[in-house]
């Protein structure tokens, strides 16, 4: 089989807390046959504070990528734009539906990207590695290359907000499954909770739930999110959000110390997880980055353990 | 062999001695005046070849506007009318009345559509103003060719046909019935009753449903005037307004109805000892035998066999004690599908509505959760017929002590149905009501708006209101097992943000209700398209005019009735259905219509005989002479979509209102000038 | 920036039951759109006569669109098919006349679908622009008798007959509004 | 009494035409007993002088036959209008523009490249292309001037009459003559021939079924066609349901389907637009892509439908992108 090479598009967090994330992405990537080429010259793609102080200008930067991208990539095929920060995603995904719809908003955005000799055609699809995993790569070739697996894991997939909203563009954005579907891929045990796309309050953390805008509103969200987790006898969190994770991971001591109830919860990225079944090393993976990460002792198959979801 | 040519298209200057057009600019209050310059466009109008007269008027629909053209046509200033308004599927009619009163042919009119295709959708003042004197150009070149065309008639066959026996085609049936006129009432489930049948009681006067609904399902099957099909379905219509010819398919019950008394001993005797099957009539909350009937007052009341559970359908072995105990002898396993053909000179649609699928909006737990139902299963659980005799109870059989209902499931929602489905806060508030009544359970009710407009809806609200019934106003985000507090643990929890106290409010409850929406029929397009009639996108039908014609259709002589053109509680279903009734006596004791106008002919002497045209013809309307080698149209049959035309290779078909030269004109007209 | 942007002018024909209905629920619901379709009623697509077309071309159009009820929704059954094969059939000789694609175009469009009629009369303006005037050699006004009635005589100041201005047709065509 | 004078003319055309008065055969004898021939280069030694040398309106009628390319046969049309009282547009090429018009799918520069430089069978030279004028010891030759476009006779002058075919049908011009001689013409513009489709005179129309739906057209070289039935029915092009009768279906006898020359009737404004819709209408295929497979089996349209009437088609000529930077290159 011929090795697909997409377009990935890092954004900021890829090379700060989003670093394990990145890592394990390639790895993973790697292992499977599809390569990562990252888009080169990318700019910020303006999910920041840019929307509610000018919209269109937040979406001329996301535009600015989606060209680049299609510049990048002789035609006339359509071009993968793979955005792993969901931030990003959202933003280019927001953008590339702005600019395929016809609409005043559109015209200028083109015009703008005259401007500087670039060009939308509507060839640049901005996709998320779960989307490319499920439906490029697809569950066959993960569960044929699995060389370790997880049975017996727990993992209760964390969607997080963006990945499916505004846009479900391939997965229901109420009741998301693509990431159990994955973890179901290499061997684990699926954690059906309710709160899986509940919000983890990172957008109002900015910094942190202790020195940020509403840390008690933030630290509320991010436990009930673990606690529910544990609850349902989840033995990792995996997740596919720099953020979600960046929040889950970093104060759970002191959301214990604020609730009075111990927490201990290992989080992770979905590729992480599945590199791990894959074999790759684990320093590749950045595992080693993440503070919590452990797996439990591995529970003979047909034997259940934990809380179950549904009684 | 040198002759003049044979044919000539009809004669641009008719008898009334050349054309002197009229052109009349509406202002239409501001709609039109407010973008585009109507001066300028009379100026312009006036310039043009032939016309002889360039007016503008406030409002040419008025009287005082139809006077201003019916004045100048008298005045013998003018004998063909261009009025640049609206849309003509607006008030097309309106004015050809006009220009017949002013003593013209009502078909030397021609209308210039400046509003809706212009002022409307145009941002700027200049461009729409240039844009509407391209339009009105066209239309002035075009009506320069005008044929006079005598209006055609057809009469009516005194029928009628009813489609669906809901409560509004059970109302249009018998209104119909009771007028003199035969009435064919198809239905294709068992029993007539619809939706109706399976509420315990309706707002807001709690009367019960089954009270006043049996007593008019029982008239319909002891009406002289009224066949009544049912387990059948419309397979094709044929034919146009005053005389369709339909289609009807029935289905096998293998019981025959004619004998059948409705004993049930049958379904006591049959060898499956209790129920098996989903019971559908009960919304699949019990189960029911092979043999069954729906409920005890279904109408008929005879007794049908799935064919899909039944043993003896299945292996062909089954001692049949079904059959024994029949006294009549009613039982036919060899029944299959029969047709009935009928002429009928008006069909009233009334195929009603389906609920929301609950199981699209997974935040709401339908299916996840098993004590969240939809309104339509409570209904049945509160019906003194249904699975629990009436009784609220949960799936294990405990009572609820607390129970949240939720309005507007898949309604007003922009994923899934944008509209309001109007009956769904009434309703709530009954259920709210009664689960109150017989539980004494503590109801919540999370609404977005309370709609009640309705005679005495207002006062049942408060009625509830004042009964205790909490009422929080908020989307509802989820229903959700997550236990966030000790109070919390072993029930469903709902959170909305209750927008009257600007917090979002986490509530246990034991039983969640689901006050799902109403939607089109899911087979809406194929019955749309076999009736040919429109409908939006979402599929409910569309009627003639939202204001004006709100029963009719774009097909003459189909009218609608009840919640398949649009949501619409009890009352609202029975007067449309009494209208669609009404409208279709109009139109059988006038005794005919009026047919299209715009129908094709073929000149006779130009036609070659090729043939090109027969085979086009949706409706057979062009027959062939083989003596002759000529075709030629019925124009009574023509519907007038000049296919034929479009297709005739040397120009021997045409159509009236729509030559050639008509259209080449107008094509002419909309690009010479501006 | 001092040059005009070219304006193209399209004729559309509607079919009244879907594609003019859903032009009027465009104009109902203000839907704003670009004002170079000019829209002429026919009962059915299916009435769309090639000579229309080539008409519309020859008059001055610079794109011409035809607008039916979707396959299977037509008010008279057939006649979207027809407008199909023959537009079909269209389209391959008008490539040969040198005429391009995106200045013929066929929409289902039904009545619900105002905002089809406002997105693509908008993206077929932009398309006919991006493409330029047609810069058709109009063809001299040559027409077997009657086709046209007294109109032809009765032509307005507007009308070119290539006889006399094709010299100036070739090298420039109509110039930009 | 002196006999009325007639002018016969070619200009863009094959020759045929010609054939066809010389068809006439022992009847020319009647011909020239009624009329006086007073220009026929064709067959008879005159010169332009002797037309020029004519009164205005001198001549009864011209018979002129084929399209106009060059400013030569633009002259001479408008010559013999001015000396005629009747012009008879002789055969497709005048009337419609004919083969000759099919040029007008080529811009006069491809041609003259073609021509003269491009084609295999041109020997490698030094690319030299006809001038307009050349200067030689004796004086200055000249060549017309070879037009951007092709055009018909009606395009150039006024015309008073048309006779149809490729070439006029015998019957039709003997009527036509005898018309003339006895001043029983029809009103002016007419077409000298039934105003009725060919179908009308062919002997297979009733075999062709009243529901016709083609699923695969095929060209007259795939098959040999069964004689009797219907052309369409076999699913060759036949554009007899769109053409003009009177010539008596000569090609159907022969097994060969109707190609148009003889025209479109009256009521029709683009014949190839008429007879694509007819035949558009046949297919049977419903689905967009079903639709195209179908017709895709109809090699070259506009030569299919337009073979002698591109000219006078409402599009009139190929639209030619690169107009003017041709231009530039032809003056090089």
């Amino acid at each position: 089989m011929m090795a697909t090479t997409y377009t990935y598009y890092p954004g900021c967090s890829a090379g700060g807390v989003g670093r394990a994330f990145t890592e394990s992405l390639y790895a993973v990537f790697e292992r499977l046959g599809a390569g990562l080429e990252e888009l080169e010259d990318w700019n910020c793609c303006g999910a920041t504070a840019w929307p509610s102080v000018d919209q269109r200008q937040a979406y001329a930067l996301s535009a600015r990528n989606l060209a680049l991208a299609e510049d990048r990539v002789p035609g006339p095929g359509p071009v993968d734009l793979v955005a792993s920060c969901t931030g990003c995603y959202r933003a280019l995904l927001k953008a590339q539906k702005a600019l395929e719809a016809a609409t005043p908003t559109s015209v200028r955005l083109r015009d703008a990207l005259a401007a500087i000799g670039l060009e939308f055609t509507g060839r640049a699809r901005v996709r998320h590695p779960v989307d490319i995993l499920l439906n490029e790569i697809g569950l066959d070739r993960i569960r044929e290359a699995v060389v370790r697996p997880l049975t017996g894991v727990r993992v209760a997939s964390y969607y997080g907000c963006q990945l499916v909203r505004p846009f479900a563009t391939f997965d229901d954005s109420r009741n998301p499954t693509s990431m159990d579907r994955l973890v179901e891929a290499v061997g684990a045990e699926p954690v059906d909770w309710p709160l899986k796309a509940r919000c983890c309050g990172g957008s109002c953390y900015c910094g942190g739930p202790v020195i940020g805008a509403m840390p008690e509103a933030t630290m509320q969200l991010s436990y009930a999110l673990l606690r529910e987790a544990s609850k349902r006898g989840a033995d990792v969190v995996v997740t596919i959000c720099p953020l979600c994770e960046f929040n889950l991971e970093g104060f759970q001591d002191r959301m214990a110390k604020r609730f009075g109830h111990p927490l201990d919860m290992p989080i992770g990225f979905i590729t992480q997880l599945i590199g791990l079944a894959l074999g790759i090393d684990e320093r590749a993976l950045g595992i080693h980055r993440l503070l919590h990460w452990r797996l439990p002792e591995r529970v003979p198959a047909g034997e259940e353990g934990g809380v179950h979801a549904r009684a | 062999m040198l002759e003049p040519e044979s044919t000539r298209p009809p004669a641009p200057i008719s008898s009334n001695g050349g054309p002197k057009i009229g052109v009349y600019v509406c202002h239409c209050g501001l709609n039109i005046a407010g973008k585009v310059d109507v001066k300028a466009v009379v100026e312009f109008a006036a310039s043009l070849p032939h016309v002889t007269v360039a007016r503008d008027y406030k409002f040419m629909c008025s009287d005082p506007g139809q006077e201003l053209i019916q004045q100048d046509l008298r005045d013998g200033l003018v004998n063909r009318v261009v009025v640049a308004s609206c849309s003509p599927l607006m008030h097309e009619t309106t004015f050809r009345r006009a220009t017949a009163a002013g003593g013209e042919s009502p078909s030397h009119f021609q209308m210039a559509s400046i509003r809706e295709h212009v002022s409307w959708v145009t941002a700027d003042g200049d461009e729409a103003t240039e844009k509407a004197k391209a339009l009105v150009a066209g239309a002035v070149r075009r009506v320069a060719l005008h044929e006079v065309l005598e209006p055609r008639q057809s009469p009516v066959r005194p029928d009628v046909m009813v489609v669906g026996g809901g409560i509004a085609g059970i109302h249009a049936a018998l209104t119909l019935a009771d007028a003199g006129k035969h009435v064919y009432l198809v239905e294709r489930e068992t029993t007539i009753g619809g939706h109706m049948a399976k509420f315990d009681k309706t707002f807001p006067t709690l009367d019960c449903a089954a009270c006043i609904l049996t007593p008019k399902m029982s008239a319909v099957r002891a009406h002289p005037n009224i066949t009544l099909w049912t387990f059948s379905d419309v397979v094709s219509v044929e034919g146009f307004a005053g005389d369709f010819r339909v289609r009807v398919r029935h289905r096998p019950r293998y019981v025959r109805e004619d004998l059948c008394t409705g004993c049930l001993a049958c379904i006591d005797a049959c060898v499956h000892k209790h129920g098996k099957f989903d019971d559908e009539w009960n919304e699949g909350l019990s189960k029911r035998k092979p043999i069954y009937i729906p409920f005890p007052q279904a109408t008929p009341p005879v007794v049908v066999v799935d064919r899909d559970a039944c043993i003896w359908f299945k292996t062909g072995k089954c001692p049949r004690t079904c059959v024994d105990a029949c006294e009549r002898d009613a039982f036919d396993f060899e029944q299959t599908e029969t047709y009935d053909e009928v002429e009928v000179g008006a069909i009233v649609l009334a195929t009603g509505y389906r609920t929301f699928e609950a199981s699209k909006m997974p935040e709401y737990g339908y299916g996840l959760y098993p004590n969240v139902y939809t309104s339509l299963e409570v209904e049945r659980l509160l019906n003194a017929a249904g699975p629990t005799n009436g009784e609220i109870v949960l799936r294990d059989g405990s009572r609820p002590r607390t129970v949240g209902i939720i309005h507007c499931v898949g309604s007003r929602d922009a994923k899934h149905n944008p509209w309001c489905s109007k009956v769904c806060c009434m309703y709530s508030l009954k259920l709210a009501h009664m689960v109150k009544e017989r539980t004494g359970a503590e109801v919540y009710n999370f609404y977005i708006d309370m709609r009640t407009p309705g005679k005495g809806y207002e006062e049942f609200y408060d009625r509830i209101l004042k009964e205790g019934v909490h009422m929080v106003r908020g989307r509802v985000a989820g229903v959700t097992d997550e236990a966030a507090s000790p109070e919390e643990e072993g029930h469903l929890v709902i959170r909305a943000e209750d927008t009257l106290i600007g917090s979002v409010r986490r509530i246990p409850v034991d039983m969640v209700i689901l006050a799902v929406g109403i939607e089109p029929q899911p087979d809406a397009q194929e019955v749309r398209r076999l009736f040919n009639i429109s409908c939006g996108s979402e599929g409910f039908f569309t009627e003639r005019h939202p204001k004006l014609a709100p029963v009719s259709t774009f097909t003459d002589g189909i009218f609608l009735a009840g919640a398949c053109q649009g949501p619409k509680d009890i009352p609202d279903s029975v007067a449309q259905a009494g209208a669609a009734a009404a409208e279709a006596l109009a139109m059988i004791d006038r005794g005919h219509v009026t047919l299209e106008a715009s129908t094709a002919f073929i000149d006779e002497a130009a036609c070659s005989g090729c043939k090109t045209c027969v085979g086009l013809c949706p409706f057979g309307a062009i027959t062939f002479d083989d003596e002759r080698r000529k075709a030629s149209v019925n124009e009574v049959v023509c519907k007038g979509c000049g296919i034929c035309v479009g297709a005739c290779p040397s120009g021997a078909a045409q159509q009236h209102l729509f030559t050639d030269a008509q259209i080449l004109s107008e094509i002419e007209g909309v690009l010479e000038y501006v | 920036m001092s040059e005009p942007r070219f304006e193209p002018r399209i004729v559309a024909f509607f079919c009244t039951w879907c594609t003019y209905t859903a032009a009027d629920l465009a104009g109902i619901s203000r839907m704003q759109y670009a004002p170079n379709v000019r829209a002429i009623r026919l009962m059915c697509s299916g009435r769309v006569d090639p000579q229309f077309v080539l008409a519309a071309f020859r008059d001055g159009a610079d794109g011409v669109l035809i607008g039916g009820c979707h396959p299977g929704d037509c008010h008279y059954q057939q006649g979207n098919y027809n407008a199909l094969r023959r537009f079909e059939l269209l389209r391959l000789m008008l490539s040969d006349f040198g005429i391009e694609e995106g200045r013929l175009r066929l929409e289902w469009i039904s009545a619900a679908e105002g905002d089809k009629v406002q997105r693509v009369c908008n993206e077929m303006t932009e398309q006919v622009r991006a493409l330029g005037p047609l810069r058709l050699v109009r063809g001299p006004r040559r027409r077997p008798r009657g086709t046209s009635g007294q109109a032809e005589a009765e032509r307005g100041p507007g009308a070119v007959e290539e006889a006399e201005l094709a010299p100036v047709l070739e090298m420039g065509g109509r110039e930009a509004r | 009494m002196t006999k009325p004078k007639v002018a016969f003319y070619w200009c863009a055309s094959c020759g045929g035409c010609e054939e066809a008065v010389v068809d006439l055969a022992e009847d020319v004898l009647a011909v020239v007993d009624v009329v006086e021939i007073a220009f026929w280069p064709v067959a008879l030694d005159f010169k332009v002088s002797d037309v020029e040398a004519l009164a205005d309106g001198e001549l009864a009628a011209s018979f002129i036959n084929g399209a106009i390319r060059t400013s030569e046969q633009r002259e001479m049309a408008e010559l013999l209008r001015r000396k005629s009282a009747v012009v008879v547009a002789f055969g497709a090429c005048a009337w419609l523009g004919g083969i000759p018009g099919l040029a007008n799918l080529s811009s006069r520069e491809s041609i003259l490249e073609l021509v003269y430089r491009g084609s295999p069978s041109t020997p490698d030279g030094d690319g030299v292309r006809p001038r307009e004028e050349t200067d030689v010891p004796e004086g200055r030759l000249r060549l017309p001037h070879f037009e951007e476009t092709v055009h018909t006779l009606d395009q150039v002058v006024d015309v008073d009459y048309y006779l149809p075919g490729c070439p006029p049908p015998v019957e039709l011009i003997r009527s036509a003559v005898t018309a003339l001689v006895e001043g029983q013409l029809p009103e002016k513009g007419s077409v000298l021939a039934p105003d009725v489709a060919l179908c009308a005179e062919c002997p297979r129309v009733k075999t062709k079924p009243a529901d016709l739906r083609v699923t695969e057209f095929r060209r007259p070289h795939e098959m040999i066609a069964e004689p009797e039935t219907c052309l369409l029915a076999q699913g060759l092009v036949c554009l007899g349901p769109a053409t003009r009768s009177g010539c008596g279906a000569p090609c159907i006898a022969a097994n060969m389907p109707c190609t148009g020359c003889m025209g479109p009737t009256s009521r029709v404004v683009d014949y190839g637009a008429k007879a694509l819709s007819a035949i558009a209408s046949l297919v049977a295929a419903e689905e967009e892509d079903a639709v195209g497979e179908v017709l895709r089996r109809l090699v070259d349209p506009v030569g299919t439908f337009y073979r002698y009437s591109l000219p006078a088609s409402l599009l009139h000529r190929r639209v030619e992108r690169e107009t003017a930077a041709s231009r530039g290159g032809a003056e090089g």
